[in-house]
């Protein structure tokens, strides 16, 4: 298993004609993902990689069931296509789009919320469920499938950590990358929560940035989880104030620092790691813990139980 | 993009909110005519977008022509925290009864607007007890009606019956006006001053989100960047200047980061930090190296994961900028990723030093420093 | 039994300190129903009739258990009064005031259903369920509890009837309301599907009106209901294409027409009679009919269990 | 409130719509002068609050300066569906490649604003088959989307991606936010006129509601009322002007309705209608019987149900009215509900027949009018 996508997920491509789209529709599908459709005003008709384009997202979803659709769509226009696909009844959005304006998102997850629907990003690099499906723009060769569940908010940093994880012999149940933007859809603890679920997951590695409070909310959620976490948090040299490329990286007061971050995430009992390249012997070292105990799989299952909401 | 206080005065009063009478000058000269068009005392304010301007002396009281002449004059020569003053705001001394904190921003948490707000105001909010904080989500889809206004004004303590109670819950509902139709990241009105019956918003700070300026163009622009920022900026980098030892260019900013505190972990401190993005090309990827490089760092390091960014692109445009500058720092790069391959030969050929693992690169690139 | 309130229900009065607010809350405490608390933005602290008047609904509802609000509120702040009751976690509100802006409404019913709050008015005369509890205005005098459900578009003509009703030995379940607007929150059928499955209602009347198509629709659901219905519907000889007092009340094309509605009516039916007073004669010609059919009771019920949602 | 053609292009043309060049004029005169500035064939166009306007002679073509004034002379001094011509609209002809339907309305039954538009404009929408009709209902948290604005245009046969579709695309946001700034009860644009990449309101019908008069101040006002209306208005009551035999009056529309319906059913016809509403006072009450009598009806039928409304203050008014206006007129008076017994015997002693149940006095009013 994994979380959120598997092989069966249908995906919609909106913005499938523009540069990106096209580009990463390709790789999408040369990782084994099913796209069954994109969209793009005005290209109706036309096909991206033998994968027929449609108008809207309602003739889409007319002609496919859609699971899920990963947005390529410029900025400004980014809002109205996310709604466009949750009044069609797309249930789960993966926005890659970065600069979407702060009150877009805003407006966007309040009327997620009304619909119930689940938005990633946006300003993500996606998400993998390593084997499965890959929705997004991460490197195709860097997965490999695994009890590992990784959750990040910036992409290059992700590619490096997963792949060094790779290269050690540890597999991913699901990557997701939550976004670098400050109103995003899945926190932290929405992605936690759904791996401490997940039969397929047995360690959490977070991957974390200074600025903001996410991962100290994460902290606070993690003291109730029954699986190892092992974090990096980027950022403890950055100087204080400026800001470090995107806008989920303002230093703020408190919490946003990086000593408030490692220290709330160490207290929920987290193994919190200093570089990006400690990550893998850290989780290595935990899942052997886990697999040495021979009731593991049994006190896990019971504890799930009780975790689950 | 910050707004200077008296760009955001303007926008206040453009939603209906009082400000103090006052004129923007930039010379001492028109900072006088304006002192004398109060007739009263007056207070001088540096033009800074740093806060806690009170504080750095950025704030004068002048009660005669001589004094406001003086006092514009010192302040247009200062800098405020680092920020040279270019310009002064010159207002009426308001005789103040209450001072209050009012302010709308973000909450990253509740992923809504949230009205934060202080009967303690014109001081710093963040020193103000959790327990003296008004803190208020709004819902998008409801905006902020007059019953939440008024009860938002009793929770400051004031009554919202009175006359100063109802001129502050309609501040309060003109601020989220305002903070809703101008894109705005953080409406602050610290102090707003009750005085007898009305309330005054005596200073303003204002974020527009950059991502929404293409809709806001009847703004203001304010540039707070450095010349090599605004390069950057201009090539759709993120730049950041710093003081140490190594430039740093790296795609994404959360590898940046890493690389810093790589960097910093081995015992060096960056020089800068350039964050490429996502799938800069050659072209890009060479000025953006040739701003790294201008900084005169003793080494820089170049940390590309190629995703969307291709290794060969990369690798053309460190070779480029290394033969055309003919430059002695030391470059040392961790390639890898789509392309790599390629990548590599072209760099291995106009020998440059190249690397699979971000911590082998870095500990070169500490190396040369050295 | 009855339906929406009953003797248990406890009451907001809001605008409470007006005259209409002051002299209805008197005569509602009269009545016997169950007013806790009133609330008027500034007056918190003032007693009316005994009530304490509270400046907000949240410190209301703190002091008091509260099932419904009232509003006898100004039409311009009749929104946001009534917003604020909903956000302080009223459920139901019966809203009197007349000249609410239909922007307002419409605003006011798109929150309501969002946060499954159940709206009478507004325009209403309110809601009686006899001998148990009055919302409102209507007269106390004219009512007497019985088994007969009455919904009404407007108010001295459901006092009216509802008063011959009584006169004619016919007590009533429930009165309701549903006020003279063009956006109401309950409609004829949601107000009809209540006494469909409410025990203690045998029978219904339902006083309409020329124009809109409620009536229309209301014939759609009747087809569905085991109950009888008995209908006048006012405005047989109203002129066409002008305004008669409340904005309800325009004639319009097709559906909104006295032939239209009555043929409808009838074709689902519904006995309906042409003048007012007909209404209690044949309520009781319905009634008779009812109880001398010996499987009544069963019939009912059994048919019942069908038609419940 | 129904806005005249010409002010409804206005409001158009302030949220961005584009609309045909014109003037409004009050005299030939003018109207030649207006012709003279388009510098083409015109279109004069009757300003008139009634619908159909052309099927009734209310639009005319003309393309010469003769004609125009004709036209215009001939409009001003005509009646069209009863209402007198004051203003006319001359403007000019446009080259039309299509026609279409476009309008904003509320939607009772889904309780929100409803867009109707058909590809088949400039004809009567009542006469257009239901499948050739585009209905859209909009949420009012969500607005009308650039997305929904596209596909309505789709809908209606017109390519979106076409320069005349981005055109009628956003012709239709911009009526959405129309509708929702100026509280619309319904905003028509009829036709929308498609000419080569734009698209131009060549008509507009708008209404706004009443209720939210007090917060459009700045909109032009409407009085399309008779004079007894207006006064029965200003009264805060609702007068009809109607053509038979007996006056009505009563509280509350719909037992107002169902008086005339017992009238009628007894075989007489209503002169009028005032629906005193509830809780009218003795003095307005008083004065809105003596609209009612103004129309010289043969008798009066006067039926309350007193709830808000009290018996006696009723009957004071209609002894009041009675004794000073010495009219011959019979009144007949259904009185019940509070205060009934001291109402009742006030109208005995002053000779007024009053009965208990409305069927009665209908009769008994019938009788009289006899």
């Amino acid at each position: 298993m994994s979380i959120l996508i598997d092989e069966a997920t249908s995906v919609l491509v909106q913005g499938i004609t523009g540069y990106q789209g096209q580009f990463h529709a390709k790789q999408m599908l040369a990782y084994g993902t099913q796209i069954l459709a994109g969209v793009t005003p005005g290209k109706g008709g036309q096909r991206v990689e033998g994968i027929p384009v449609f108008d809207t997202v309602r003739a889409a979803m007319e002609a496919y069931p859609i699971d899920v659709s990963v947005l390529f769509t410029p900025a400004a226009f980014t809002m109205d296509a996310a709604i466009e696909a949750l009044e069609a009844g797309v249930k789960t959005l993966v926005i890659i789009t970065e600069h979407v304006p702060l009150h877009d998102a805003m407006e966007l997850m309040a009327y997620a919320k009304r619909v119930g629907a689940t938005i990633v990003g946006p300003n993500t690099f996606g998400l993998v469920s390593p084997g499965k499906c890959k929705i997004g723009i991460a490197p195709n060769a860097i997965f490999s499938p695994g009890e590992v569940g990784v959750v990040a908010r910036s992409g290059t940093l992700s590619y490096e950590i997963v792949g060094s994880l790779t290269n050690n012999g540890i597999g991913q149940s699901t990557v997701v990358g939550i976004g670098g933007d400050r109103v995003i859809g899945q926190s932290f603890v929405d992605v936690l929560r759904r791996f401490e679920k997940d039969p397929a997951t047995s360690a959490v590695v977070l991957v974390g940035e200074i600025g903001g409070s996410d991962e100290e909310d994460a902290a606070l959620y993690i003291r109730e989880m029954t699986k190892p976490v092992v974090a990096y948090i980027a950022g403890k040299s950055a100087p204080p104030g400026k800001r470090m490329g995107h806008a989920g990286a303002i230093i703020e007061k408190g919490k946003g620092t990086y000593s408030n971050k490692t220290a709330a995430l160490r207290e929920a009992g987290v193994k919190v790691v200093t570089l990006p390249f400690e990550v893998a012997t850290t989780v290595k070292a935990e899942l052997s813990m886990l697999h040495l105990d021979p009731f593991y799989g049994l006190t896990w299952s019971m504890k799930q139980v009780d975790s689950i909401e | 993009m910050k707004l200077f206080e008296y760009m955001g005065k303007r926008l206040l009063a453009d939603f209906g909110i009082s400000i103090p009478q006052g004129t923007v000058c930039s010379s001492p000269y028109e900072a006088v005519q304006a002192f004398l068009r109060l007739k009263g005392p007056a207070v001088i304010k540096a033009q800074v977008l740093s806060g806690k301007r009170g504080k750095h002396g950025g704030v004068r009281m002048v009660d005669n022509e001589q004094d406001a002449f003086a006092a514009a004059q010192d302040l247009l020569q200062a800098k405020v925290q680092g920020y040279p003053v270019e310009k002064v705001l010159v207002e009426e001394k308001l005789a103040i009864d209450q001072e209050v904190y009012v302010s709308i921003t973000v909450n990253r948490q509740s992923k809504c607007p949230v009205l934060i707000a202080s009967a303690q105001g014109g001081m710093d909010i963040e020193a103000v007890p959790m327990d003296q904080i008004v803190r208020q989500n709004l819902d998008v889809a409801l905006g902020l009606p007059v019953f939440l206004a008024r009860d938002i004004t009793r929770r400051l303590g004031v009554d919202p019956s009175s006359k100063p109670g109802k001129a502050l819950a309609e501040l309060v509902q003109s601020v989220y006006r305002l903070f809703m139709a101008v894109d705005a990241e953080l409406v602050e009105i610290n102090p707003a001053a009750i005085c007898q019956d009305s309330v005054y918003a005596a200073d303003a700070k204002i974020t527009i989100d950059d991502a929404s300026m293409y809709r806001n163009t009847y703004l203001p622009v304010v540039d707070e960047k450095t010349e090599a920022e605004r390069k950057a900026n201009q090539l759709g980098l993120a730049y950041v200047d710093l003081d140490g030892d190594i430039g740093v260019m790296a795609n994404g900013a959360g590898i940046t980061m890493a690389t810093l505190d790589t960097i910093t972990y081995l015992g060096k401190r960056p020089a800068n930090f350039l964050d490429a993005g996502g799938g800069a090309g050659q072209s890009v990827t060479s000025q953006g190296l040739e701003l790294v490089l201008a900084k005169k760092p003793q080494a820089v390091l170049v940390n590309i994961f190629g995703g969307i960014t291709r290794c060969d692109d990369v690798a053309r445009a460190i070779t480029k900028v290394k033969k055309e500058q003919n430059s002695s720092i030391p470059i040392v790069v961790r390639l890898t990723g789509v392309n790599q391959d390629s990548g590599r030969a072209i760099l291995a050929e106009a020998g440059v030093e190249v690397f699979d693992e971000m911590q082998l690169a870095a500990q070169r690139a500490v190396e040369l420093a050295n």
